[in-house]
């Protein structure tokens, strides 16, 4: 049990750096196909989701239950703005957050994500709707500026995806298209990838008896069929703004990162980029999200990252554990008789 | 916009939006209620646009508008003003546009008064009949020609007067003028101009006034009135969106003339991304105007005949258009007679008029809640509901199905087991014990319908463009069209009528009623579609479609069932089918569907030329004279007569199309121009003047005239008002509420709350409120409220927001509160609640008839609302507590010096100068 | 240490979505570990000839892996499509490799265990009788060459998620759960040997147990915040009385458990609860720190802003 | 069944004799997944139709086999929505196909307290004989001052604004023919 075993700042070794990570393929985030052994493999595609034009309509929502044929989540007023589905979840594969917001982009988690100004500053015009009562100016209860997010989360098609990696029947795999598809006639609702997803996307499907995949582990396929005849995924397809781009990553990428320039300059400073990042903790998403804000405020996670990236140390541990354990066993039992 | 433009669709179409400048969404959701066709809004932002959102609550519109301004819903026409007092006064009206295509230098009769001199009503105002004679609002020079029928005849002659008005009715054409002639001062300077008397009109519609009307602060309007100005002229356009944002209110024509004034002082008309864009909610709701299922129009804006002035066809035509006015209408005997020929064929003889006399005549107010208030009272026995759950849709749902328990029959035919099918097992008065199941007569037929996938046809969509679907598959089922429905029904009517020697059942006999049909025996929509384009009866080309409205005689040798969409079967194709790709056009895209009238998709685009017919801009170039070869060229379809250049002037004389100059865009008017001022053609004043709604915290403060004096309104026992402010107990109703649509749902439902991927996205009936009035009146967020006015009380979720905001009006603190009104009570759909629409009373607005259901005032108590009798009681506790009699609300000139007594005699007085 | 929690959620909503595992999968953590455990002390009796504690951990074993079996098909939301566990091996699973080590452990402890029930069983059961007996000690010692796998695999298979509290305590579950597996099975070994017999597992349960109490000890200091959970709730409680009866079994398995059969039956099963317990503890836990999405937002949060900041120094979280 | 085949189909094998020797790709594809095909290609036909919830129009592409709608989207052909549908257009197949749609006619008798079944062609006499009747009885050939009315004022419609233009078309025509004036429509309200 050696103090490096039990080092305290284990996560941020092994982010990124640790060479062991590298035994278990951390992915090129262009060609998780070819590491999953597709040799031919077509350009990885992905959603591009910028929420900054979103309109909040959920056609995605139900494009999407339309296609797959999934059940409906219920019917339950959650008192959470417009959103009454909540979450994505084994049923609901596109979830389209709101939120209501009365202070300033930025303010809400005390700083500035990548934003290089600095995170004290006072508020700017956002070029968002600016929402003022009038004839209360010096109003202080805090209702002079107001805005009204929305984004459409989805799976994240992750580089180094979790949910795929610690699927114990091979139901989860990597598609040709670099995409991340739970096989139904394989997986047999064992539910680790629940656990696993560091996004909270993947869910195992409750319904009643009879339901269409129920007890299995569901999320987004970006729709796996369409794309293996050049169709656009049914969500894509179905955005009014096209809030929801799919395309092949690099030109998404760039595209992306041409849309967070044209805010900036247009004043909106706190556009930034989510998910995109090869760097990151699940080495890029095949769908990441242009945002206004942190993005815990949408629910998604800061930093999040694939559990298997510390997999090989728990393997290591595992193993002296076990060691461990035979040892002890074999000193129980050459100790003296009685 | 029909009494503004000359014709009663939008304007323009939705990819155009793209091209605008700025826009702004006003009365309109439409985000919400239209996503798709706000993806061309976004493009227009995109490119740089500015996004203007004026409504009371914060939307997913308002979310990517660039500026959000909440104005107290039913103020809008003093915004509208001000914007319109800012161009004036501030001289930024685009002058040359302006001088030559509007009506700007018209000079007005001598007789007119305007509000401000008359204490809030117009010249020609009627106390005793709340209606105005509107002759004084003429055009100088116009009475010189005293009307044919008109001399003398006192009640019939205000009939004919408002008949000729309702064409405008959403419609096809401009109001009549008894000729071209007028009289004009190109300088604009002369008192009596229509410029100066709109310059006059609205001198008090200054910042100040919007911020005591609205709640909207002077840097708001400002910021409004710059952005709009700055964005119009030769190089740059403003588009106006609104949808029933404006229409719901007993001022809702008005609120359009509103911005239209705005449009045509801009130059915005006829231009790409400019116009007037008006979002019809449905399908094809244009299509049912244009096609009208409406008890006062024919197809294509003809009206319905009225008994006494439209006894014959001369005299019916005669009140359509007079002959000697400019513009397209005045073929209106040609459209009426293809119009019969079309139904009665053979027995539309030129001898006997062309069996006009086989047309029932209408004596007044026959619309829908006319027709409710009939069943009511036991006069009507059986009534056809397609498609459509009043129960839930219609304004005072309490009364429509009250109304339906008295029929004797009911026929609903729809998707779904809507409540207006089971009213009678579990509708709110079964609850309250007002119905028994067992004591109700009716007796009810569900069919259940086809959808659009099951039936071929055409919607005309918010463009006026006709777009064929084809029929997938067989209806399920005892399913089937409404075209079979009524097929069928038809034939079976006439085998019981035939041989009847009876001459009221010629008209049945001999109506047109032969179809091909195919192997399920259902008519071909293709052969109606063909009918209603027209074709030619005799001559060389017998059997032939017409290919334009041109083709149409007045002879009876061609037959067309609506004039307008004449050309949809140009070439004998069927030109709604057409879709060629999108990306394979201009965004004009003609090729894809066809757009009433000859497939323009811009109207008046005329005006996007000059006088001398050159593109006002390179950047706006649209359509223009090509002196080549003299003829319109550009990228639509010229709505002018395509080979007149501009420099035609009409000889003495002329009238019709030959009287329209080439610098005179708006063909279908009486005058070729764009109408700041509606001599004629409206019941309610030829300018906007702002009226509080029938219900409202408020007092006008514009005018002595708290809401408009010709609001119809229905003092009946079962149609209480609130007080409005002012009037006694008016403090118990103290907030305003507006109710409108979420993109997850379908009007009442029918088509969204039995669908599970629907249901769940928006599953209860919630009410939104602030934080303010939540705090005020104990609310709790996702807790429950009630909501009552005179007429019931429903309860709702409750959604504390930000999203709306007390506005500070009339010295007060005005709350607003939102209701959906998608939900209603039943046993059949997957979600039900309480319904919004029964919270109104019945009231019009007198040029459409077009129910008040965007405002009225309320009062909100947190908790649930009291079950069974219970519920009748608390309501009538409420009228009680707030003095409410049928003369409460109902007074139409009110306030008025002693308008409690003697109100009629006084009212005279003071009209009368 | 931990900073005042202010943090920015959507509506309280988990980020991360709690494993939709019942009650099953501790009860198999612990059924794993006892039969792992079990089977050592099995082998090791059979080798050093203490027949009692022998036939005890091979029916102990195979008992206890029958039932986790059992519970392991029953939390599969299509029990029917068990067998597809076998489609891959996938060493970046470890519910693959688990499954794999249980295949490679299960055949063992089965004959070995078999051939204990055949023994007493009445009847004589003829050529298979002989060849179970045969087999049973190489697969004995199978069994038990692969059960320490069978023990600490399981402290991967939770730590390999997003669930906070299980990921933090990657360090250490495996050894919390190698120690509390021996604290099990050594306390079944004192519960069913007779004293004279009981010595290696009175042995294994003191050092399991005083192993598993001092893991635990470490584990929640090293995993930060969400070491919260193993205080609330149910979880607290079970890891509470996971302590007391811990660390009393082990007192009275050192003190008293080789001096009365009825101290060490108390003490063995005092011991097996406390094992039990620290399963279920930890797994509800994890349950609660993935519902709660303070534990996934903040720690991450804080890890961003460090690396925003560019250097190792936390910065405070700025109040709003 | 070829046990070769089979055992060279099984994953683990494919694993250890394939590119992907994790088990994260290729080697794990199941032969459903192999030959998966959207049904937007399975379709015996496309038709092309307009969506009828709103007024934008918006292009619709209905996917037909055997006889059954099997998807509906957007028309990428449509200048107006260029392929996109809002919620409700989505959920255009499930307007369509809902179990819960009411596909059989229903009749209830005056004060009866429930639904009973009959044939479409027997309810559409019945009404038939009550068009033929109510517009007999109510008949107005004349107001007061005996200028013809030639109407009845027994039979009310509201239509709805899903109709298409024919078929409003045929119901204008035949409730005109028949003298039914209260013919309303949702473009009222």
């Amino acid at each position: 049990m050696s103090t490096q075993a039990f080092g305290s700042s284990g996560i941020d070794q092994a982010f990124g750096s640790s060479g062991l990570d590298q035994a278990f393929g951390s992915s090129d985030p262009n060609g998780p196909a070819r590491d999953a052994g597709w040799e031919d493999s077509p350009p990885r595609v992905g959603f591009f989701t910028d929420t900054s034009i979103c309109i909040g309509c959920k056609a995605c929502e139900v494009a999407c239950k339309e296609w797959n044929g999934n059940p409906d989540d219920g019917f339950d007023l959650l008192g959470s703005s417009f959103d009454n589905t909540g979450q994505l979840s084994g049923s609901t594969w596109r979830h389209v957050a709101f939120i209501e917001q009365r202070r300033p982009a930025g303010t809400a988690a005390g700083v500035f994500l990548g934003m290089p100004e600095s995170p004290a500053r006072p508020p700017v015009e956002l070029g968002m709707p600016s929402l003022s009562r009038p004839g209360d100016s010096g109003d202080t209860d805090g209702r002079t500026e107001f805005r009204w997010l929305m984004s459409s989360d989805v799976c994240k098609h992750c580089t180094n995806a979790a949910c795929l990696d610690v699927c114990p029947t091979g139901a989860l795999f990597r598609t040709e298209f670099g995409t991340v598809v739970v096989q139904d006639d394989i997986c047999n609702g064992c539910g680790y990838c629940v656990p696993a997803c560091p996004y909270g996307v993947i869910d195992r499907r409750i319904g009643e008896q009879g339901t269409k995949n129920v007890g299995l582990a569901q999320k987004c396929t970006l729709c796996y069929d369409r794309l293996k005849v050049g169709q656009t995924p049914a969500c894509a397809q179905a955005c009014p703004t096209q809030s929801i781009q799919f395309g092949t990553l690099d030109e998404l990428r760039e595209r992306a990162v041409d849309r967070v320039q044209t805010l900036h300059d247009a004043g909106v400073s706190e556009a930034r980029l989510y998910g995109e990042d090869p760097a990151g903790g699940t080495g890029g998403s095949g769908a990441f999200f242009l945002l206004l804000d942190e993005p815990e405020v949408y629910g998604l996670p800061p930093d999040p990252v694939a559990t298997t990236a510390d997999l090989p140390r728990m393997w290591k541990h595992a193993g002296l554990a076990a060691a461990g354990f035979l040892a002890a066993a074999v000193t129980a039992f050459a100790g003296r008789r009685r | 916009m029909g009494a503004s433009f000359g014709r009663g669709g939008a304007t323009g179409f939705l990819q155009d939006l793209e091209k605008a400048d700025c826009i702004v969404i006003q009365g309109s959701n439409m985000a919400e209620c239209h996503p798709v066709g706000f993806q061309w809004v976004m493009e227009a932002k995109a490119r740089g646009a500015r996004v203007i959102h004026i409504d009371p609550r914060f939307s997913r519109t308002s979310a990517q508008a660039d500026t959000y301004i909440p104005i107290r819903a039913g103020s809008d026409i003093v915004f509208l003003g001000a914007v319109i007092n800012y161009i004036l006064s501030n001289d930024k009206y685009f002058h040359e546009y302006v001088v030559a295509y509007t009506n700007a230098a018209t000079l007005v009769s001598e007789d007119f008064k305007d509000v401000d001199e008359l204490d809030g009503v117009f010249s020609g105002y009627d106390p005793e009949t709340g209606t105005y004679d509107t002759s004084s609002w003429a055009y100088d020079g116009v009475s010189d020609h005293p009307q044919g029928d008109a001399g003398g005849q006192g009640a019939e002659s205000e009939e004919s007067a408002s008949e000729r008005a309702a064409g405008h009715e959403l419609g096809g054409h401009g109001a009549a003028l008894e000729h071209a002639e007028v009289k004009r001062d190109e300088t604009l300077q002369h008192p009596r101009t229509v410029f100066q008397v709109l310059k006059r009109h609205y001198a008090r519609y200054t910042p100040e006034m919007v911020q005591e009307v609205c709640g909207i602060a002077p840097e708001q309007l400002l910021d409004v009135c710059e952005a709009v100005t700055a964005n119009s002229g030769r190089e740059r356009t403003t588009c106006w969106v609104y949808s029933v944002g404006w229409t719901h209110h007993t001022t809702g024509v008005q609120g359009i003339r509103g911005s239209a004034i705005i449009q045509l002082l801009l130059g915005n008309m006829g231009r790409p991304g400019g116009g007037i864009m008006a979002l019809r909610g449905h399908a094809s709701i244009q299509g049912s105007t244009d096609i009208p299922t409406l008890f006062n129009l024919l197809p294509g804006y003809l009206p319905m005949p009225k008994v006494g002035p439209h006894d014959s066809l001369d005299e019916y035509l005669k009140e359509i258009a007079s002959p000697d006015q400019k513009g397209f209408w005045t073929n209106a005997r040609t459209y009426t007679v293809n119009l019969l020929k079309a139904w009665w064929g053979d027995a539309a003889t030129a001898e006997n008029d062309f069996a006009f006399h086989y047309i029932p005549k209408l004596t007044g107010d026959h619309g829908t809640y006319a027709t409710v208030m009939s069943m009511l009272d036991d006069e009507i026995d059986g009534y056809f509901l397609l498609g459509q759950n009043p129960a839930v849709g219609s304004a005072h749902g309490r009364m429509q199905r009250l109304g339906m328990a008295h029929l004797k029959w009911l026929v609903v035919r729809d998707l779904n087991l809507i409540e207006s099918a089971t009213f009678w097992k579990d509708g709110p008065e079964i609850e309250t014990g007002e119905l028994r199941t067992e004591d109700i007569d009716t007796e009810v037929f569900f069919f259940p319908a086809a959808s659009h996938v099951e039936k071929d046809g055409t919607f005309t969509q918010t463009q006026r463009m006709l777009q064929w679907h084809h029929k997938a598959v067989e209806p399920p089922g005892d399913a089937q069209s409404d075209l079979a429905f009524f097929y069928l029904l038809g034939q079976k009517i006439r085998d019981r009528l035939a041989g009847s020697t009876d001459e009221r059942d010629r008209p049945i006999l001999d109506l047109t009623w032969d179809y091909p049909v195919d192997e399920h025996g259902d008519p071909s929509a293709e052969a109606v579609l063909r009918e209603i384009n027209g074709v030619h009866l005799t001559g060389e080309k017998a059997g032939q479609a017409l290919n334009t409205f041109n083709e149409m005689k007045d002879d009876g040798s061609t037959a067309g069932g609506c004039w307008i969409y004449t050309g949809v079967f140009a070439d004998g194709v069927n030109q709604a089918a057409r879709r060629k790709p999108g990306r394979e056009q201009n965004w004009v895209a003609p090729e894809w569907g066809w757009a009433w009238p000859l497939n323009r998709r811009i109207l008046y685009n005329r005006a996007a030329a000059d006088p001398d017919g050159k593109p006002w801009s390179e950047r706006k170039a649209y359509v223009w004279w090509d002196e080549v070869e003299q003829k319109w060229v550009g990228h639509d379809v010229p709505d002018f007569e395509v080979a007149k250049p501009p420099s035609y002037r009409p000889p003495e004389g002329a009238s019709g199309p030959a009287a329209l100059s080439g610098d005179d865009p708006f063909i279908m008017q009486a005058d070729g121009k764009g109408w700041l001022y509606a001599p004629t053609g409206l019941l309610d004043g030829p300018m906007p003047a702002h009226y509080e709604p029938h219900e409202s915290p408020v007092t006008n403060p514009l005018y002595n005239q708290q809401a408009n004096p010709t609001r119809q309104v229905f003092p009946r026992p079962d149609n209480p008002s609130n007080p409005s402010n002012g009037e006694r107990g008016a403090e118990i109703f103290p907030y305003v509420f507006t109710t409108y649509r979420l993109t997850e749902h379908h009007t009442a439902g029918g088509m969204s709350r039995w669908l599970p991927y629907l249901s769940e996205l928006q599953p209860e009936f919630f009410c939104e409120v602030s934080p303010e009035l939540a705090r005020e009146r104990g609310l709790v967020h996702n807790g429950w409220a009630t909501i009552v006015t005179a007429r019931t009380a429903i309860e709702a979720r409750v959604m504390v927001t930000d999203r709306v905001v007390p506005l500070p009006v009339g010295g007060k603190l005005i709350h607003q509160v939102g209701l959906p009104y998608h939900w209603g009570v039943g046993n059949e759909a997957l979600v039900t609640g309480d319904s919004a629409n029964d919270l109104f009373g019945v009231t019009l607005d007198a040029n459409v008839h077009i129910q008040e259901s965007k405002v009225a005032s309320c009062d909100v108590q947190p908790g649930r609302r009291p079950r069974g009798p219970e519920l009748l009681e608390f309501v009538a506790d409420y009228r009680r507590r707030a003095g409410i009699t049928l003369e409460t609300g109902n007074k139409l000139r009110y306030p008025h010096s002693d308008a409690t007594t003697g109100a009629d005699t006084d009212g005279q007085g003071e009209g009368t100068p | 240490m931990v900073p005042d929690a202010t943090f920015t959620s959507y509506y309280g909503r988990p980020v991360v979505k709690p494993s939709p595992w019942e009650l099953d999968i501790p009860a198999y953590l612990f059924l794993g570990g006892l039969a792992a455990g079990s089977s050592l002390l099995g082998a090791g009796a059979d080798l050093s000839d203490r027949p009692v504690l022998r036939r005890a951990g091979r029916l102990g074993a195979l008992a206890a892996i029958s039932l986790s079996l059992v519970a392991l098909v029953r939390d599969l939301g299509r029990p029917s499509r068990f067998l597809n566990m076998m489609r891959v091996l996938k060493p970046t699973s470890p519910m693959s490799v688990g499954t794999w080590i249980l295949t490679a452990y299960g055949p063992g402890a089965a004959v070995a265990g078999a051939a204990e029930a055949a023994r007493l069983l009445p009847i004589n059961l003829g050529l298979i009788g002989r060849l179970l007996d045969v087999a049973a000690r190489p697969a004995g010692l199978a069994a038990a060459g692969v059960a320490p796998a069978v023990a600490s695999y399981t402290g991967v298979l939770l730590s390999d998620t997003a669930t906070p509290a299980w990921h933090d305590a990657h360090r250490e579950l495996p050894f919390l759960f190698v120690s509390s597996a021996a604290a099990a099975s050594g306390g079944f070994g004192m519960l069913t040997a007779p004293l004279d017999e009981a010595g290696p597992a009175r042995r294994m349960a003191v050092g399991g147990a005083l192993a598993e109490l001092a893991i635990e000890q470490r584990m929640e200091h090293s995993m930060g915040l969400s070491a919260e959970t193993l205080h609330t709730g149910t979880a607290g409680t079970l890891m509470k009385a996971s302590k007391a009866l811990t660390l009393g079994g082990a007192l009275g398995a050192a003190f008293l458990g080789g001096r009365s059969r009825t101290a060490a039956a108390i003490s063995g099963a005092a011991l097996m609860a406390g094992s039990a317990c620290t399963r279920f503890g930890v797994f509800e836990a994890g349950q609660h720190s993935a519902k709660d999405p303070k534990y996934t937002v903040v720690p991450q949060r804080e890890r961003l802003n460090r690396r925003r900041a560019g250097g190792n120094q936390p910065t405070t979280e700025e109040a709003r | 069944m070829d046990i070769r085949k089979t055992f060279l189909e099984w994953p683990v094998v494919r694993q250890l004799t394939g590119s992907d020797p994790l088990g994260r790709g290729a080697a794990v594809q199941s032969k459903r997944s192999r030959s998966l095909e959207p049904r937007t290609t399975t379709a015996d036909r496309m038709v092309q139709s307009v969506c009828p919830y709103c007024a934008v129009g918006c292009g619709q592409r209905v996917f037909v086999r055997d006889e059954r709608v099997v998807q509906i989207e957007g028309d990428p052909d449509s200048p107006i929505s260029r392929g996109r549908l809002c919620p409700k257009g989505s959920a255009s197949e499930q307007l369509v196909n809902s179990p819960r749609r009411a596909t059989t006619m229903l009749y209830r008798r005056p004060r009866s307290t429930s639904w009973e079944r009959i044939g479409v062609e027997q309810a559409t006499d019945m009404i038939a004989d009550r068009m033929v009747e109510s517009r007999r009885k109510r008949w107005q050939d004349t107001d007061e001052h005996g200028r013809p009315l030639r109407r009845t004022m027994g039979i009310a419609s509201l239509g709805g604004a899903t109709l298409d233009n024919e078929e409003n078309y045929l119901i204008k025509k035949l409730f005109t023919a028949l003298g039914a004036i209260q013919i309303e429509n949702q473009a009222r309200i």
